[in-house]
């Protein structure tokens, strides 16, 4: 069902944890889906020096959250801003279709991570502002023994 | 110790017996025809069949002639249901079941208030995940047709009290079918001292095929047939007869009501290991479902701040086979029904994991999952920005 | 020369093919879980069934998302009509079938009549055994919203005119439905050319095992559920599948599509060498049936003054396995529907016999029933007061 | 399905065939249900000395006409009378129960022969003319494949 590389990355996850000091942090899903994905950014001259994550979640939320904190690690906070769920999930080698909503959640959840840090830091990034965050999930039968 | 792999998720299929299978496989081979042919060949698999159905009713104390063997347990429910609602709908049409039952069941139940203008109560659980008696007698209604009430359920394993509520239904003048797909093979099961008047069953969960299960019904039970056309099954259930597979459940009861006893002791020692010592070294475990009116092969737990899918992995990476009634394991919204309808939060019930054991389990795959398991839900605990600890 | 045994009932069902066996004797074993769970072991499972889905897509011209598995062809048959029936019962209530369907298509089409009002046409056969093309044109009213005529008789092995019949319903926005369980594997069929909206097919009718089926239905079709439940089969039948079934019948429809065309070439040149020698040396017999217009696998005949019953007693002692649509095989007071059909006196079907071969009939086992078959028949013949040489 | 005594005498009736100058005959059954039982007798000084019958049907008809011959062979008349269908079936160690009317043709064939044997001579035998032949079959579902 999974790509070795979601394994590696659910088994093995990259930067995980908080950071004491933010400078930004998203957080987003609820409990009640079964999945909440929080990430935390530190920012120095525009780029995003450090980032964490904690998930509640499946082992591809998991594995998505740490590829995609990977993935902005060093980079602008343009940049990190163009990450879509669609890179996340290519990186890791695809995600059933059920579960590409995952990829969607750690896209997200940077995208509030950075709306806060810009708040906080009274920024205006362009194409951050009018950004939609969509929490739904898809729905899928249950499936039973 | 480090053992291959660990399969406990007996409740979702077993496997089959090396002796069942055995039993089968001789009407696969050439020279075994149609067992409603003439010639010898076909005469020869009649025999098998009969004997099978001898091994089936034995199991429930019911006589042969009150089985009807069928394509597996879900086929035995929509046809216990549908055939007695679409019987009866031009005279009363309410059903009473619960809220917990297999969608086999329940979707069956949902299809006929839809499409067929039933009325079904939905009774609820008790937080111990066993009905009330008394919101049952208050459901029955004079159009009260049917009732049907699982023998125990398949996620959190507890067993409803059948001998009240067939006694009830039977003062009642209702016809009163069970699922046992669960509980067969695993308690013990007697169709008149239960008063049931319909009972499913499926090989799958007891060391059969999958695509083979019974449906018991009562000497004078009038119902529609699901599948009609030629006359197997004395004209009640067409089809040529999944000979193999017919043959194997009736091995598979046989075994099963031979060694009751010894299985239920056994598996109940090793679910109430397993059960207290996950509790004693977990934090913030709960265990779903009574710990007493239970089958002897589930153990069920609700971990919190954790998410089943992820928990499911990580055995999984480690040669263990669980089940989860979570959400994520199947990308849906919410937690299973039964989960659900004991109450639980969303959150918690996310968190479920349900071990379910068989006659192949041993003392040392029960160590061996209490071995690992601690330290994998500390891993997810720790990931999780629902725990602080 | 002597033969063991010659099987030639495999009309009735086929013996497993000894690599469709082994393709499936993996899914009984250890390991293998429920295809619907998660870990490793069930993921597994799942796609070998997607495999299966494929073959037998690919034999048809389908698309795997079309094939749904089912516990076998009266399933898909019971499945197919009541699925439109009752979905659209509250519109129009009119159906189409001819009078020499399976039981399985006509005990479903009794029961909507006298259960739920429904109206059923019951085609005649000319006396070819093939319907009339102008008279089912004229049987269609506003109201027809199914058409259910078989692909090829299971009896008599006559092929109907499928493809006419596909467009004339397609013109008309009707549902047409064709039971191919005779046909699949005997003859090319291709569910696009021909118009087809869904086909029911067994396994145990080409080499793969009893009890599992599947029933195509065309993308865009929507018909109400049999068999209620869990998600599988895309949510439209409901039940644990049956794995090793499942991977037969895929493996079955995999090697019968290899093979389509020498099956026919040789099974038709068996058949027909079958049909002119018996006729040649047999008096007084009646091939039944289209000569032309039938399965390569099917010959059935009629022998005049004798009983169908003894004749196979008779066969089966010199080790030849055939049958007979003959009341007396059953004990039964008339000859099968579909001889009655063909317009034949009581007399004379009450002496019908079906040879139906394989790919395993060899030119041997020909001979040995052309050497077997006269003085069998002379001496039920003498002792018959009807006879009179 | 049959015992080894039906077989026996499926496969090697006695008393196949016809009586040219017969002192009585009886036919029973019909070409539409697909079973005629025809018996032919010889009777001399109230004692059965030959008997020949020919039928058209199943298996176990021609076993019954076979068994039922061979047991009213050097009976009188009123022994004959008094062949029932059961003992038949008995004396064939046993007919499956869709297959038990099958004996009964055989009863009512000697009867009816019996009775065209009183007719022919005028005789009166005791309990004989009060017979009612019933040709019913019973009704079985068909089976198919
Ligand atoms: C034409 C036809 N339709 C339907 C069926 C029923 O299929 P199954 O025996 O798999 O239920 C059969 C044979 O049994 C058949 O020959
Ligand atoms: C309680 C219960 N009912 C019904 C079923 C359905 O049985 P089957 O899978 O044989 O269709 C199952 C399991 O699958 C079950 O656990
Ligand atoms: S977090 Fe629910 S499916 Fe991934
Ligand atoms: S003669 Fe018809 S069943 Fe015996």
């Amino acid at each position: 069902m999974y790509s070795q590389k979601v394994m590696d990355h659910f088994t093995n996850p990259r930067n995980v944890g908080e950071i004491e000091t933010p400078d930004g942090v998203g957080e987003v899903g609820n409990a009640k889906c079964g999945d909440i994905m929080k990430i935390y950014l530190k920012v120095e001259e525009n780029v995003i020096t450090d980032v964490k994550f904690k998930t509640y979640g499946c082992g591809s939320a998991i594995a998505s959250s740490s590829m995609a904190t990977e993935m902005i690690k060093g980079k602008t906070v343009e940049e990190a801003l163009n990450l879509t769920n669609k890179a996340v999930a290519e990186a890791l080698d695809g995600l059933p279709p059920v579960k590409m909503h995952c990829s969607v959640l750690a896209e997200q959840a940077i995208k509030k991570a950075l709306q806060d840090y810009a708040r906080k830091n009274n920024l205006d990034i362009p194409g951050l502002t009018d950004i939609e965050i969509d929490d739904d999930h898809d729905h899928h039968e249950e499936i039973e023994d | 110790m480090e053992l291959n792999r660990v399969y406990l998720d007996n409740a979702a299929t077993t496997p089959v017996k090396p002796e069942i299978l055995d039993s089968m496989l001789d009407f696969y081979k050439e020279g075994y025809g149609n067992p409603s042919s003439i010639h010898s060949f076909g005469r020869e698999v009649k025999s098998h069949i009969d004997i099978a159905r001898e091994n089936v009713a034995n199991l429930l104390n019911a006589s042969a002639k009150e089985i009807y063997f069928t394509g597996g347990g879900s086929e035995a429910d929509n046809w216990a249901i549908k055939g007695i609602a679409l019987r009866y709908m031009n005279q009363d049409k309410h059903i009473i079941t619960t809220e917990i039952e297999h969608h086999a069941v329940l979707d069956t139940c949902k299809y006929l208030e839809k499409n067929h203008g039933f009325k079904v109560t939905y009774l609820k659980i008790k937080e111990n995940g066993i009905i009330d008696i008394e919101e049952f007698k208050s459901a029955i209604t004079k159009d009260t047709i049917l009732t049907s009430i699982m023998f125990a359920n398949n996620e959190i394993g507890t067993i409803q009290p059948i001998k009240e509520i067939g006694a009830i239904c039977r003062e009642n003048n209702i016809v009163f079918h069970t699922d046992a797909v669960q509980a067969v093979g695993n308690v013990h099961i007697d169709v008149k001292d239960m008063n049931i008047d319909m009972l499913s069953l499926s090989g799958h969960k007891i060391y059969a095929p999958k695509g083979v299960g019974a449906l018991y019904i009562r000497n004078g039970i009038r119902l529609d047939n699901l599948i009609h056309g030629g006359g197997q099954e004395r004209k009640k259930r067409a089809g040529t007869e999944n000979v193999a597979g017919i043959v194997a459940l009736g091995k598979a009861c046989e075994i099963a009501n031979k060694g009751l006893d010894e299985h239920i002791s056994k598996l109940t020692a090793l679910r109430d290991d397993l059960i207290s010592r996950i509790q004693a070294v977990i934090p913030h475990t709960i265990v779903t479902g009574d710990l007493e009116k239970r089958l002897p092969s589930i153990a069920s737990f609700c971990f919190k701040f954790i998410e089943g899918e992820a928990l499911l992995l990580s055995l999984d990476l480690v040669g263990i086979a669980g089940s989860s009634g979570s959400a994520c394991t199947s990308g849906s919204l919410d937690p299973s029904h039964v989960l659900m309808a004991l109450g639980l939060t969303h959150e918690v019930a996310h968190g479920s994991l349900r071990l379910s054991l068989s006659d192949f389990t041993t003392k040392e795959e029960i160590d061996y999952v209490v071995e690992k398991l601690p330290p994998i839900v500390e891993r997810l605990r720790n990931m999780s920005p629902l725990y602080e600890d």
